[in-house]
């Protein structure tokens, strides 16, 4: 599967065993949403990152302590991986006060700003400026930190990508630029979107260095990931990275789907990053099966105690609505 | 509404034979927006027509408001009759630029050589649990913009007959369709009737207090209108229709027969539409007022997710008796 | 305004003192927008400070309205105090979605968890033959924006002392420039006065009518109010000076010794903020109203060139005098 | 000069002397424009493209009748090559009735629509969209018609040129985007505006066919754009081109100017367009000394003429003012 060298020792080094289990966890969390969902449990615009788990995890789980994380509305995978705690998504997704928003945000504003995760972004490409800023100000600031901006390959088409790519490399910032390529924006293929599909090429266009990586690799995606981590972390500017990957459900709960092959669909859930990196930790005696099942039940037991606990949180008080609005009101 | 027998359809349904019909009838007309051909439109309305009109008349963009709703008022220029899909409000003011200085501007910057025949659709309002950057309501800034026609159709009529007559409009049109009313069913006679974009309509008669509204707001009032007729207090309900340019006459008729008038208007109170009503009867029919027009409105916080607070935040039917009770009764 | 004996200087001085000052006190403040730093300021207000303050302080942008404005947001996420400076209100509308959707938005959105304390700076309005597309008042728009604090200086005192208590602010605040004001002379103390960004500011006391106005409209309310006086009419001109949250407490209390009031905004009257502004002193004061409250506003047309028709299109001194004569005297 | 073959017959077939005589019509009523400004008799913001010539001639001079065109601010020079009277542009800068826009849009805003002149706008990169849009429509209508936009190299850090390019690159529209590179965006340099400063790399990667050309050579200028013409009206798609050229005089008239070298000034003062044709001209026997003398005669009369006619037009009567806001007050 990966193009890494895919001994024991090494899959062990590059920490794979973790990261599978984080894919399972996020995996599980996501199929638990859509049947939440469908018992309307659930509400608003929720969008799942089901076989793109190894872009999340590849991503987030190689980023230092300090760095900033900007994403999109499907954005479960992230913020899991960013360690934000399941019962507050959870929370946050059954509107509820304990959740990491309060229950203001919903499945599509996930905040945790003590794991430098801001969010959550509806608006496509609205984001992205706003990683052009944090990294002026870390710059500003004299730290190492760098700013992930997440978006789809859709948002590529808006002007605010354009415009922040630009500026991120004139000013040479620590951004790093990760585009998550599933080959559609809602019903709409890459090709319909973009003159040019070649995406690394439109970054290039700007001075940034850009790869493409496949997505569905996690230790690939890793691998990538921290290779451009280092070159931004020491100055080198903004980098870019296309990861190639593919949502197995529709874009949204709302979605039914009518844009694409079932045969298309199928055939990339034969790449599903999850049972492959399974066999390949098996194969290498790296894990055993008995462990995999028991990581399994852990996670289905961390998934329901995290519903049972959204599930009982209490409400916040309707008195509270004109909260947050302003910070003046805080002080009084 | 009444039975009128006639068959019944949806608010969705009849839009999207609105569409069809427009089609037909004028070569010159053709539809644009994200995801309104393979994807069938994020709200269905389009589904089905590129099967019907083709990729030339039904056309998929990239997620690009800048460039599309630009080019819809360019094609205008040229005398086509393009109907621009932005997929919501929310995401209209990416493309704000290009409806206020040049679909609504070219015409008198050029002292009259130009027409814009664009119409410019979009769903607005909040409702739905999609949280803040989703849900805003802001018909009431584009009724700001002197060379533009809004119409808000909140009747299945309305979505049916009002496409046509803004097609035809010289000018450029802006329609807002409220998210919650596509499955709003009423009955449609066939032939669909002819409906103007000038006027406004009175949705139930009463002598007691006005009340001003439309859009999703339209349901609201008439809810809260059978509600009060219990306490023996016949509300008028004005749906407006039009946003720009105002009907003031219907509305000062109505507030000449009752004296007392509330404005129910979903977006933030402070500088809405509502208080564009509120001073105009002020203005016009001040010694006709019994008493202070009351306006019910958005409450002023980013709409949340959460059930509780979201129905809190925007006007319900029982907000709406409790201001025409404080208008009538003078109850504080 | 009244001989202090304090010397006098220009409102474009002040402004420039004022960035000068809070950057020496406060090293986290910056200033980005486009010519800010080799050019001078479009309007030179910025003149010199890339000199004192050097690159990284003073930064000059690209035409990116959506990028730079963003990036303001950003880097205030991160505590610093970036001044955002985009040349004129009409490009800000390029950017509308950064300021709604995420500066005044995040906050709330996120729970509580983030500040935003980013000043965004433009210059408003019309009066200088810029025709349509450079001529707009839209303060009234953002003065509809939960989460915004709106300030329009329009006196050298407040241009001097806004900015700094802007900065302290924890939340987003915009700052309107009229660019009619820049070369406007007036007194300033050394030390320069504290002023608040909370209250409306009685410029002319009057027992008459009560004229609420705010910006360039200060002046020609001061105009206005000089010539009535010679007819024994004496008006009370109120200066908003803040746009939002509205200072209603002044306002009411000036209408509670007036009885008569008449609004003066440039800005197009329908939906405008003079809008606002009637339908609360209707609300709140309505039987304290000896007549109908008057809107003295921009005539709803994109602004003309021709210096004749521009004139015609803007308040001016003399309509006031008209308005305050009707409102006054019941003439028609 | 030139890199092509400039024999007399060749320089003859080029139309070179008919390019000559009309950019030197173009210096002399800037420089006229230059003078009415200091007097006061010319407001608003005005930008002469002094230097710039060879580009609007070029240019413009290649196109075909039925081609559109879209300018900007800086577009005398376009819109007088395209053929649109002289005294009709004196007297939209006097603001009189006469003027190709009646005196509503100035300087910034001249349209000729009988030319496909379309404008004359002010929101840097705003125009770009509405050619997309003619070139759509033109598309549907089955023409050979090619829309040219026109804009700077600032310009394209905006979004909007992004989506435009992306957009008509996608769909294989007859565009051709014109870039003037002049180097400077007011005060900004190319070097400070955009991270990589190869405009023709941007554009290829929309894949569209991109060169760059010295803009300094009316006969290189109009050689390329026949070829890029040829190119857009076989159905090739859009194609882009640089052309390299230099503004002598300051941005605006309100520009002093600070931020480029006289050193730098004068040397591309000496690429000067018109006395380097002249000479080749001249030494190739294709014009005398006393032909260019009495041309510039010629011209001295038209734009003296011009003025004079401006002068004496008539205003429209300020009773007009709300006239072609909209269509339908036309019908009354
Ligand atoms: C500015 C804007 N336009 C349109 C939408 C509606 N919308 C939400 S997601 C989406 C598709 C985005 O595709 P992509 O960027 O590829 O991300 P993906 O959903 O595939 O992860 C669209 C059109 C939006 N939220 N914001
Ligand atoms: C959206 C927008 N931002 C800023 C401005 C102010 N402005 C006018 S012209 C200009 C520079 C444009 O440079 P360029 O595109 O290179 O064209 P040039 O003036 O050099 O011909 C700027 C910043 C504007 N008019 N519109
Ligand atoms: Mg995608
Ligand atoms: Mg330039």
């Amino acid at each position: 599967m990966s193009a890494l060298p895919a001994d024991r020792q090494g899959l062990v080094e590059a920490g794979a065993p973790g990261m599978l289990r984080e894919m399972m966890r996020i995996r599980r969390f996501e199929e638990m949403c859509a049947e939440l969902y469908s018992a309307t449990r659930i509400r608003g615009f929720v969008h799942l990152c089901i076989g793109e788990e190894a872009v999340a995890v590849g991503v987030v789980s190689s980023l230092a302590e300090g760095d900033a994380v900007f994403s999109t509305y499907r954005e479960h995978g992230h913020a899991l991986a960013r360690g934000v705690p399941m019962p507050s998504v959870m929370a946050e997704m059954f509107g509820k006060v304990t959740g990491c928003s309060r229950g203001r945000g919903g499945s599509m504003h996930l905040f945790d700003v003590s794991r430098r995760f801001y969010g959550g972004s509806a608006i496509v490409a609205g984001g992205i400026p706003l990683a052009v800023g944090t990294a002026l100000a870390d710059r500003l600031h004299g730290t190492s930190d760098v700013t992930v901006a997440i978006f789809g390959e859709g948002a590529m088409a808006e002007g605010a990508f354009h415009e922040s790519a630009n500026l991120a490399a004139l000013w040479g910032l620590p951004v790093l630029f990760v585009c998550e390529n599933n080959r559609y924006a809602m019903g709409t293929a890459l090709a319909r979107e973009h003159a040019d599909t070649d995406l690394t090429a439109r970054a290039a266009s700007y001075g940034m260095v850009a790869w493409s990586v496949d997505g569905m690799d996690v230790l690939a995606v890793q691998d990538a990931t921290c290779r451009a981590l280092a070159l931004v972390r020491g100055g080198g500017g903004p980098c870019f990275l296309e990861l190639r990957t593919y949502r197995f459900r529709a874009h949204s709960m709302y979605d039914p789907d009518r844009y694409r092959d079932k045969a298309e669909v199928e055939e990339w859930k034969g790449a599903d990053p999850i049972p492959a990196l399974s066999s390949l930790l098996v194969e290498h005696d790296v894990l055993t099966q008995d462990e995999l099942t028991a990581w399994a039940a852990e996670i289905e037991a961390e998934v329901a105690a995290a519903v049972e606990a959204a599930d009982r949180a209490p409400l916040e008080p309707v008195e509270d609505l004109t909260r947050f609005v302003t910070t003046e009101e805080e002080r009084t | 509404m009444t039975d009128t027998g006639a068959p019944v359809t949806t608010y969705r349904e009849a839009l999207r034979e609105a569409h069809r019909d427009a089609m037909r009838r004028d070569p010159e007309v053709f539809l644009m927006g994200e995801d309104v051909g393979r994807y069938g439109g994020s709200f269905a309305v389009s589904l089905g027509l590129l099967e019907e009109f083709g990729e030339d008349r039904v056309r998929d963009t990239p997620l690009s408001e800048v460039a599309f709703t630009g080019a819809g008022i360019g094609a205008a220029l040229r005398g086509m009759r393009p109907i621009v899909e932005i997929m919501t409000v929310n995401f209209s003011l990416l493309a704000l630029d290009q409806i206020l200085n040049n679909a609504a501007t070219l015409r008198h910057m050029s002292g009259g050589q130009v027409n814009v025949p664009v119409v410019i659709r979009m769903t607005t309002g909040g409702g739905r649990q999609l949280a803040a950057q989703h849900s805003h309501s802001l018909e009431g800034w584009y009724a700001h913009i002197p060379g533009l026609r809004i119409v808000a159709p909140a009747t299945v009529e309305d979505a049916r007959g009002m496409l046509w007559p803004a097609l035809q409009d010289p000018d450029p049109v802006l329609f807002f369709e409220h998210g919650s009313l596509y499955p709003l069913k009423g009955p449609l006679p066939d032939p669909a009737p002819e409906v103007d974009i000038v006027s406004a309509a009175v949705r139930r008669p009463g002598q007691d207090v006005t009340v001003v509204t439309y859009g999703a707001g339209v349901g609201k009032a008439l809810t809260a209108a059978t509600e009060l007729a219990r306490e023996g207090i016949e509300a008028e309900v004005v749906d407006l229709r039009v946003l720009r340019p105002l009907d003031d006459a219907t509305v000062l008729a109505s507030v000449a027969r009752t004296h007392r008038v509330v404005v129910v208007d979903e977006g933030w109170r402070s500088g809405g539409l509502s208080a564009e009503i509120s001073a105009r009867i002020a203005e016009q029919a001040f010694f006709d007022l019994d008493a202070p027009v009351e306006r019910v409105c958005g409450v002023e916080v980013p709409v949340p997710y959460a059930a509780h607070l979201e129905r809190a935040a925007l006007p319900q039917p029982e907000d709406v008796v409790a201001a025409v009770l404080r208008v009538v009764r003078g109850d504080g």
